[in-house]
């Protein structure tokens, strides 16, 4: 094993464990937190692989940084739309019709 | 280059629209009359782009001058062409429609958004790169949450939450794919990647997660969790644009996926699917029946007929390019009978001020053409002759008849009969007779007008099928490979 | 040049094991203000990830964007979900 | 989630989590994938940093749908500010506004040397606009009016740029014969810097947006 695929691994483990609180989460907040672990879990994996043999391949490394800001775009939309659910329904959940 | 060729470049379907929304955002007043013409414009140029498309046949456009592999391809064919058309006729109705729907102060949400969502739907049609494509899946998820939020009723802005939570999960997972593929092959171009080798257990599991992030998108059963609510609680028009367009864009992936990249797929997958596409018939038909409310209904519909695309994934293998072209002409169908339909809703929501189906007596005298646009959309969504269904369903039970595959026939027919009875349902109140009741109040003639046109669109499609199958199959999108005639 | 490598290796498992630590702690404790904290040290710590894989550029863009504005936003918002109801500061 | 139904999904994820693994673990991980050519282009490209190179120019298209993506948001975020509690936040930390007052200067120059040094060595537009939207976020703890009474209006202005310049400069390209964002070969680089320095400040002006609230723009009702 390489050290890349050492970090490829923790990668998987990161989307994981997000997915898990994803589907087990009932607050808003810690399930928002969970999509940015699992994006972060996929950017391992692209950037960790993308050490060869001969030298850093520099293509992920620009695709993760468009995935970040992306990520960031999604979350500031997502925490606004919490707010409102939280306002409009009391609590920052969506328990009134069941868990994904 | 000459003047003529620089206007139907595939970049204008792209610019266009996000100039006009960056208008309509800085723009004080006449926003609908902007946003109109700029859906106009939109229109105008896909028509360009058919023509040019009909007169050399398919081309591409390499953003920045590199080319695939290390630059992003924009690419037309006649099934990108064919799916751009589509989006530009529905959004044109539901742009007419919006134009004299919303108060002031909404459309100063409405059309920026509108407009970006209709820009990120036209790139990903002409996008050929795996990692462009997340890029406008993502586009488009976060402006439909965007547009099914605005509405601010707190059962719009829950959907809108648990319909966000999808989304980022479905970009995540198909995300993920792309990055097993890319280390394999080098390249993120989706014919480049398809002609790599790759080691059989990585194409599956790449598969695996690309499919499931687009599935989630597509809200095939079980993922139609999140669809009815945030259908159902849209205001109208964007209601019409998610059941009609947005949803589509998942399949559309994913059919490009499963020609290009992943041609080598077994049975195996396409009996999964189409055994899930069958349960969403049945399923989704049985609880479009059980609903109280028209909006509801109507998006339980939704969840049924999307469930005809993936049915017919069993019959590809033999059935080629003819069964890929029915499932085309199913999914334009829906989506012009769809847009139809929630538009039609909208306005027996805003005539009653309920959409309580019961209670929806006596509709007929006072909206004959919301009714007939009902009525319309009905019988393409049932597959009843003469409609663009009808052809879709006729060519694939043909197809399931000539393959001797009777549970996919059997599904058809079944579907079609639950189809009727749900139909039925929402028009038995409608078109009672007798003295109106109370004082309704009146809609906008363009919100009538607007419907009725793309229901008659649905019904007109069946007899332009054999036009439409043909344009379909310029430059071979049905067929794996690079094809180096453009 | 064996000892570097195995300091290096330890290094590495050491981090990753950290990341998925904090991740953990940071989706499943209970307390809404910790999460936040948690959340912004675990980007902390990807940028050291980063800067491990040789990407500098993603380093900085996760310390800026992915730890630091994504801190300052995720902590705004909690402020605004907690004020009206119960004015702590923390809370569940 | 009742505890038999969590600790299924548990399992079920274990078992896809070490079925993935295994999978990560058979990419080849030879050869350079688009390395090599990323190398081979470089000196056409305008810059002489490879992430650069790719970000404004071989994937270049890719970078303007992500100026789009937080155009997005910010009109996604407006859609839904109206009837949101927005009063300021009540941040007590005046001891922090001297050491505020030093660190925004310092900062904004942080931001304009990782734009400049983005075009040979790890740096470019998002890094410097987070750091320049960073300078605005600690303005706005130490005083939450600032950006509504001084340059609310500059703000919004400086929204749109990004992706105007980015869309111009393509537009030029294709109207001198080439194809969009196809820059000529010997103004590679001032276009990228150009598109960048707009970039930068749009990027800023809208994480700041987010981050800050409602913005009041939009021309009136």
């Amino acid at each position: 094993m390489t050290p890349a695929q050492l970090y490829a691994l923790v990668g998987i483990g990161l989307f994981f464990v997000g997915l898990y609180a994803l589907g087990v989460r009932q607050h808003l907040l810690p399930r928002i937190l969970a999509l940015n672990i699992m994006g972060s879990g996929v950017f391992v994996v692209l950037v960790a692989l993308a050490r060869r043999s001969d030298g850093v391949d520099p293509v992920p490394h620009a695709m993760v940084i468009t995935g970040i800001v992306v990520a960031v775009s999604a979350t500031a939309l997502a925490l606004r739309l919490m707010l409102r659910v939280a306002h409009a329904t009391g609590s920052a959940t969506l328990t009134d019709t069941g868990d994904e | 280059m000459s003047g003529v060729s620089l206007l139907v470049q595939p970049v204008w379907l792209i610019l266009l629209p996000l100039v006009g929304s960056i208008m309509v955002f800085l723009l004080a007043s006449r926003r609908a009359a902007v946003g109109v013409a700029v859906v106009a414009g939109n229109l105008a140029l896909v028509a360009g782009s058919i023509g040019r498309l009909g007169i050399t046949g398919p081309w591409q456009h390499s953003v920045g001058g590199w080319g695939a592999p290390l630059g992003i391809d924009l690419y037309l064919d006649g099934l990108s062409a064919t799916m751009l058309a589509m989006t530009a006729l529905v959004s044109l109705g539901i742009s007419a429609y919006s134009a004299a729907y919303f108060s002031a102060a909404a459309a100063r949400h409405f059309w920026p958004l509108w407009l970006l969502l209709l820009t990120a739907m036209n790139a990903l049609f002409l996008s050929r790169d795996l990692f462009n494509l997340y890029v406008t899946l993502e586009l488009v998820g976060i402006a439909a949450v965007a547009l099914t939020a605005m509405r601010g009723q707190r059962e719009a802005l829950v959907a809108a939450m648990r319909y966000l939570l999808t989304t980022l999960l479905g970009s995540m997972s198909y995300l993920l794919g792309v990055a097993l593929l890319y280390h394999s092959t080098g390249s993120v171009d989706m014919v480049l990647v398809g002609e790599a080798p790759i080691p059989a257990s990585v194409a599956a599991a790449a598969f695996a997660l690309m499919a499931v992030g687009l599935l989630l998108k597509t809200a095939l059963f079980p993922f139609h969790f999140w669809l009815p609510g945030a259908h159902s609680s849209a205001s109208a028009p964007v209601s019409a644009a998610l059941s009609a367009l947005v949803v589509k864009v998942g399949f559309y992936i994913l059919l490009r996926l499963w020609i290009e990249v992943f041609p080598a797929l077994g049975d195996g997958v396409a009996w999964l699917l189409g055994i899930l596409g069958g349960v969403a018939v049945l399923w989704g038909s049985l609880q479009a029946i059980l609903q109280q409310r028209a909006k509801m209904l109507v998006a339980y519909s939704t969840v049924a007929q999307l469930g005809y695309f993936f049915l017919a994934l069993p019959l590809v293998a033999a059935g080629g390019s003819r069964v890929w072209g029915a499932i085309v002409l199913l999914v334009i169908a829906h989506a012009l009978a769809k847009a139809a339909m929630f538009m039609a809703a909208g306005n027996l929501l805003a005539f009653a001020g309920h959409d309580r189906i019961r209670d929806l007596d006596r509709v007929v005298q006072r909206m004959p053409l919301t009714a007939a646009a009902l009525g319309l959309a009905g019988v393409s969504i049932m597959g009843l002759p003469p409609s663009g269904g009808f052809s879709g369903k006729w060519l694939l039970l043909q197809a399931s008849l000539e393959q001797g595959n009777w549970p996919i026939a059997l599904v058809l027919l079944l579907g079609g009969v639950l189809a009727a009875v749900y139909v039925f349902k929402l028009l038995e109140h409608i078109f009672t007779s007798g003295t109106p009741l109370g004082e309704p109040r009146a809609v906008a003639r363009t919100m009538e007008w607007a419907p009725l046109m793309l229901a008659i669109g649905a019904i007109v499609l069946g007899f332009l099928a054999t036009t439409t199958l043909d344009f379909l199959i310029i430059g071979e999108p049905f067929v794996p490979g690079r094809r180096d005639d453009y | 040049m064996v000892g570097m490598t195995l300091v290096s290796w330890a290094f590495d498992i050491a981090l990753g094991a950290a990341l998925l630590w904090l991740a953990w702690r940071c989706l499943f404790t209970r307390n809404l203000f910790e999460s936040v904290v948690l959340f912004v040290a675990f980007g902390l710590l990807m940028a050291i990830a980063w800067m491990r894989l040789e990407a500098p550029d993603v380093a900085m863009a996760e310390a800026a964007i992915g730890a630091g504005l994504t801190g300052a936003l995720l902590m705004s918002a909690l402020a605004r979900l907690e004020r009206p109801r119960t004015g702590q500061e923390e809370g569940r | 989630m009742t505890g038999v139904v969590r600790w299924a999904f548990a399992g079920l994820l274990a078992v896809l989590a070490f079925g993935l693994a295994s999978v990560v673990l058979q990419i080849p991980g030879t050869g350079s994938a688009l390395r090599s050519q990323v190398m081979a282009q470089l000196p056409q490209s305008g810059v002489d940093h490879a992430v650069t190179a790719v970000l404004l120019n071989f994937r270049g298209y890719d970078t303007f749908l992500e100026l789009v993506v937080l155009l997005l948001a910010l009109f996604g975020a407006w859609g839904l500010s109206d009837s949101i509690d927005e009063a300021p936040l009540d941040t007590d930390i005046d001891v922090l506004t001297e050491l505020v007052a030093f660190l925004v200067p310092v900062l904004i120059v942080v931001a304009a040397y990782l734009l400049w040094v983005g075009a040979y060595s790890p740096g470019g537009a998002f890094q410097g606009g987070a750091v320049l939207a960073g300078a605005g976020v600690l303005l706005s703890l130490c005083d939450p009016g600032w950006r509504s009474r001084r340059v609310e209006r500059i703000g919004e202005v400086l929204l749109v740029p990004g992706v105007l310049v980015f869309l111009l400069v393509g537009l030029a390209s294709m109207l001198l014969g080439g194809q969009f964002l196809e820059y000529p070969r010997d103004m590679a680089g001032s276009l990228i810097l150009l598109v960048e320095g707009f970039a930068m400040l749009s990027i800023a002006v809208t994480l700041h947006t987010l981050f800050a609230g409602t913005p009041r723009f939009g021309g009136g009702a």
